[in-house]
């Protein structure tokens, strides 16, 4: 075991996967000498060497572009993408040939490839570097999308995706990269895409989460606990794509309110698609409508207002006050 | 770097008589193909498709130049690439009947599915090449497209790539003229769109693509010199789509007729044939049976794609992952209720 | 009045702007001498000359991010990319530029532009001609999303989208481009942008739909009445951001079951957005799930497959069926 | 095209001593306003920042050749050209206190807001200058950008579109040896940036960007080519940044400190005090005052910029759209009445 943080459970998957297996490289900018930005390929060029971790040039549509003709002529790219926003001009090589190489080939050619970025805002950092665009590709059949929140998870989530026959984008919420440290077990182990996972049980409300948001939803729930006696539920759904229908569901199923909680904005955001699938499953045991907790529909903002934005414990807490306070056929 | 000069193949006496008259029955041949799908389209037997007549020493010459492992990374328009490099004649016309078969190529054969999205393809040929280098293969990659696709951001981000990591890699630019209404001189400012190389650092080749051998001696070049390690090579070859842009498509909206028929001189097959003539190796008794072959296959593999069988549901759900989600083998078992229920698929 | 059809109106709404307004630009591949490929632009080149109605090289992002240049400096571009599916390269500008280029600069600049698309299948086009991926651009604060499913509105709708003060996304739905006729006024006139369109009304269950949708929702409808004797209400969004949450809720509320109709995959589509909406504001009334029938979780497939992948007027009514058949806590 | 010539200015002594003056004191006035604000950043006084020392003669020799009509669309390194063409010290500070003040240029500035994305405001300024083409203005557009931008498919398609329309547009790389910690060998294969411009069919210029005056004067002569129909320029700016590429990077990890030594001798503040001296225009009371004019300017742009009332919410959704969506305008009213609970708004 050794104690780490996010992005050290990054690191330590990574080096694992290049040591393990030979057809996997890291490729992206700055990811090379400079160790990434973020520093979380720190080191492993040096240990293995410029074929195996490559710095490109500056483009992020032919990174993921190389990285389709890497995979479909055998080895197991790593793409790093800067910043989640950064890979807008790759969207068209990520929807048109990384989701559809498989079924457009039969299975004939596939693209195993991990995509990382890291995303998500709440560290003052520069303009564009905080969107939370997980819906755009959780949409797109084919991806898998998947989110950790700990150090744990980071580490076999991102093994199981390098080990995972289709294309995975996994998305590192730098403001918990370091913002806390866990017992990660040495070596490989990995953590199945596609389950979600009980923070804490509960009975009264369920809050969905994911990222960065999984701490804002314990301490949310903590307000809620503590002021008002709520007992909450907080499930960290982790892959948003495949998602796990079925433990949303439970969840639902046992506690009868839920909130939802991203950053991005509202409007045809990914807690859409959670509200629609406690639609799907679970609506008979629903009291009160799901509340959305998110972003308001503006563009991420400077970081001025990045406070105002990003929602808090405290709205977390309103949002499961107003879950429990509503009355079914107030509004008929 | 010889990008002014368009090599004249006559000066070069490199290619065998057989190898002539191979190009030439692949030209015939997949000019008849060509104009039956015209054909099956009007008929309603086949979807839209876009046509390469005109175009067929540009891809003949060079597809002959590949090895067989080599990765090719085609556009939409490369029917006679993909044919030569090993993807069967039917397979290709079940792809513009809107069949996946046509766009997965037989084991072994190097051959990426056709893109639509106009210089995607580019950036994928990069890495296939990249990849080949690390593993120390004898393999090159090589991407088709028109001059068109010059304009977009992907044949830009790619051709950068390949010229600073020296990857073993062929760009092979059909200027055919136009990208749908658009002339070339609208498209770029410059001249040859091989000059496009030097901004790159790599080799640029200006080719006449309607010289079949031309083109096959400035392509087996540009692949020797990639598999050697020397590098990444942009060649253009230009010539002329004889037809529209697709069967969707009416170029004489925006082409002169007088233009098409300066081009009509300048046919490829034609040019072969006196060649052909100049080493005594054409005949009429030869012609007639190339001709006959080529009926003969074409025919054969319009009536292999007309008697496939319908499609079915799995190819609609069961490539979408490998190991299919839960949710989608439920949308799956409901699709296939629905079919029992009477709706069927079109095939 | 004109007897025309959708495609009909859009030129004739393009006419009127390039007359109305020096300021109005058309821009794109292939929409000048060629008339664009569905002939959209026919004539107008001819007409307004090639200062008006330009070809452009073959490059989307360039497309976006010029018309946002000109945006700023005094002109006001229409820009069309040739399938909406093309329009994924230019997703960068879009996003990063042309949707926050208001806020950015507190409304010191701003791009009021129009971007066109035909959209959509059902017309056995080539592949990833087809995509419907509306709900990448509904996300997106600071952009307007908009689909026409009647000449008039189409006509309405553009000429509202080309004088509206910010950029406006018009999706067009290439399907009903020419599948039918009618009565449109001749001159200038606009359909608000944000408010849907009740095409039918019903007591029973409501059918939300935009675009080509409309008219299998129609035929859905149809099919519900004969075969079950159900009151269908259709409702044609026509705007999906801003979407007229009112309206749904209205129709909700009334008739206390729902079913979301469109093209695009499921997972995390618009249809979860409007399930969302209906959950927010009038869950109450909700006798049922809101079901949704649309593509599913796969790409847009070959065309081969397409009739099997597209929703249609059975799956509609089977919908409307299955809302009408649940039993309220039977699943408890 | 002079694309392997450094132009060397000396030979050129078409600069007044008054404008070589002018031109010191904005390079002094620039570096001090970049060492303070990395020392603000230090002190969390500022947000992450990226310091311009080094490029001060590339920047401010460009912006002194645009007449005040012409369009800028800079990256988010070029505090000294948003000053020289007219944005107030007080707001390029603010934008990097993430606040929206700093990315609004007064009336009458035609400057656009940093793009952070790299190479997406490079098709901008060709849809500007298109316009200004089209509507007949006296005005050209000129966009800033880094070596590395020039691998971004953007840069591509609008230089493309630049050249094939003849667009009254300046495009002015700053090439600093590094994108990063990426040296420009890694990013691109041609020795020059300015070869680029050969494969647009556009003249591509190379010049010192640490020599001042041979800035200027080349950026004057594209500016009046431009004005005058000649079309677009690509200009290179061989220069070097001497600190970190923002505040959040450490440099050391990827450059040697010969190398950075090596630029120091280079150092463009240097380079334009010998050359007044050469003149004869540069003595000890005058530099004294510019500094110390300098540091005032400086300083109370500083303290203005920290005594900048808070943000409030007007600016997070007042904006989105012109006229506020109802739904917008409910959330609006949530958040108002959140901060009024006591949340407060970081200013
Ligand atoms: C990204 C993208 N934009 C637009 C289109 C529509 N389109 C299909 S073919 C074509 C012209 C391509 O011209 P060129 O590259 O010269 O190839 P050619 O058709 O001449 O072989 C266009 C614009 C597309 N398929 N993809
Ligand atoms: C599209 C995009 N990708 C990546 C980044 C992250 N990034 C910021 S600056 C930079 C390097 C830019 O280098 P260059 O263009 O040479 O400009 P310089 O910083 O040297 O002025 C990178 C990779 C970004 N901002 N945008
Ligand atoms: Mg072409
Ligand atoms: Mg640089």
């Amino acid at each position: 075991m050794a104690n780490t943080t996010l992005i050290g459970a990054i690191t330590d998957a990574l080096r694992i996967a290049l040591q393990q297996d030979e057809r996997v490289i890291i490729l992206g900018e700055d990811v090379g000498k400079n160790g990434g930005v973020f520093r979380a390929t720190e080191g492993l060029q040096e240990e293995f060497g410029e074929t195996r971790v490559m710095d490109t040039p500056l483009a992020e549509a032919a990174i993921i572009g190389a990285s389709i003709g890497l995979a479909v002529n055998g080895m197991i790219p790593i793409a790093e993408i800067q910043f989640l926003a950064f890979a807008y001009p790759a969207y068209e090589q990520l929807v048109s040939h990384v989701s559809r190489i498989r079924m457009r080939s039969q299975g004939r050619f596939s693209a195993p490839m991990v995509v990382r970025a890291p995303y998500g805002g709440g560290i003052r950092a520069p303009e564009l570097h905080c969107d939370s665009p997980e819906v755009i590709f959780a949409h797109v059949p084919g991806l898998k999308v998947v989110v950790p929140a700990t150090p744990y998870d980071a580490k076999g989530l991102l093994l199981a995706a390098i080990a995972d026959p289709d294309p995975v984008l996994f998305f590192e919420p730098m403001r918990i990269y370091r913002s806390f440290r866990e017992e990660v077990p040495e070596g490989y182990y990995t953590v199945p895409i596609g389950k979600a996972r009980v923070v804490q049980e509960g009975t009264d409300c369920t809050v969905f989460a994911w990222g960065a948001m999984v701490p804002v939803a314990l301490q949310g729930a903590d307000l809620a606990r503590k002021q008002h006696g709520i007992s909450v539920e907080v499930i960290d759904l982790r892959s948003l794509s495949p998602l796990d229908r079925d433990a949303i569901r439970d969840s639902v199923m046992k506690t009868g309110r839920a909130v939802v909680l991203h950053e991005a904005p509202r409007h045809a955001g990914f807690g859409a698609e959670i509200v629609a699938t406690i639609n799907d499953l679970a609506l008979d045991a629903l009291m009160a409508p799901v509340m959305r907790v998110t972003g308001y529909d503006t563009p991420y903002p400077l970081f001025a207002l990045e406070d105002a934005y990003m929602p808090d414990a405290a709205r977390v807490a309103e949002g499961i006050v107003q879950a429990m306070n509503y009355e079914i056929g107030a509004r008929l | 770097m010889s990008v002014d000069s368009i090599r004249v193949s006559q000066k070069e006496p490199q290619v065998s008589t057989d190898m002539l008259q191979r190009m030439y029955e692949l030209m015939w041949m997949m000019r008849q193909l060509d104009r039956r799908a015209v054909a099956l389209q009007r008929q309603g037997r086949l979807g839209t498709y876009a046509p390469l007549e005109g175009q067929e020493a540009a891809q003949i010459g060079s597809a002959l130049a590949l090895r067989v492992q080599d990765f090719v990374f085609p556009s939409y328009r490369e029917h006679a690439v993909a044919y030569v490099h090993g993807m069967p004649l039917k397979r290709i016309l079940l792809y513009w009947n809107g069949r996946y078969d046509g766009a997965m190529p037989p084991e072994g054969v190097n051959l990426f599915p056709v893109s639509v999205p106009i210089a995607t393809q580019i950036p994928h040929a990069a890495g296939a090449a990249l990849a080949a280098k690390l593993r120390g293969l004898d393999q090159i990659a090589v991407t088709y497209f028109g001059d068109g696709a010059t304009s977009e951001g992907d044949f830009h981000e790619a051709m950068n790539f390949a010229a600073v990591m020296e990857l073993p890699l062929v760009f092979f630019c059909q200027n055919n003229g136009y990208a749908i209404s658009l002339p070339s001189r609208k498209q770029t400012k410059v001249q040859r769109i091989a000059e496009k190389a030097t901004a790159y650092g790599m080799e640029g080749v200006t080719v006449d693509g309607n010289d079949v051998i031309a083109v096959y001696l400035a392509m087996r070049e540009a692949v020797a010199k990639a598999a050697s390690g020397g590098g990444p090579t942009l060649i253009e070859a230009v010539t002329y789509r004889m037809g529209s842009h697709t069967t969707a498509d009416d170029a004489s909206r925006y082409r002169d007729a007088s233009e098409v028929e300066m081009w009509k001189a300048r046919d490829p097959i034609l040019r072969a044939e006196n060649a052909l003539r100049e080493r005594g190796a054409f005949s009429e008794e030869w012609v007639t049976q190339v001709r006959k072959h080529a009926e003969e296959i074409v025919t054969e593999a319009i009536l292999d794609m007309q008697s496939e069988p319908p499609v079915t549901l799995d190819q609609l759900f069961d490539h979408v992952y490998r190991d299919m989600p839960k949710e989608l083998a439920i949308q799956k078992q409901e699709a296939l209720s629905r079919q029992a229920k009477g709706e069927s698929v079109r095939g």
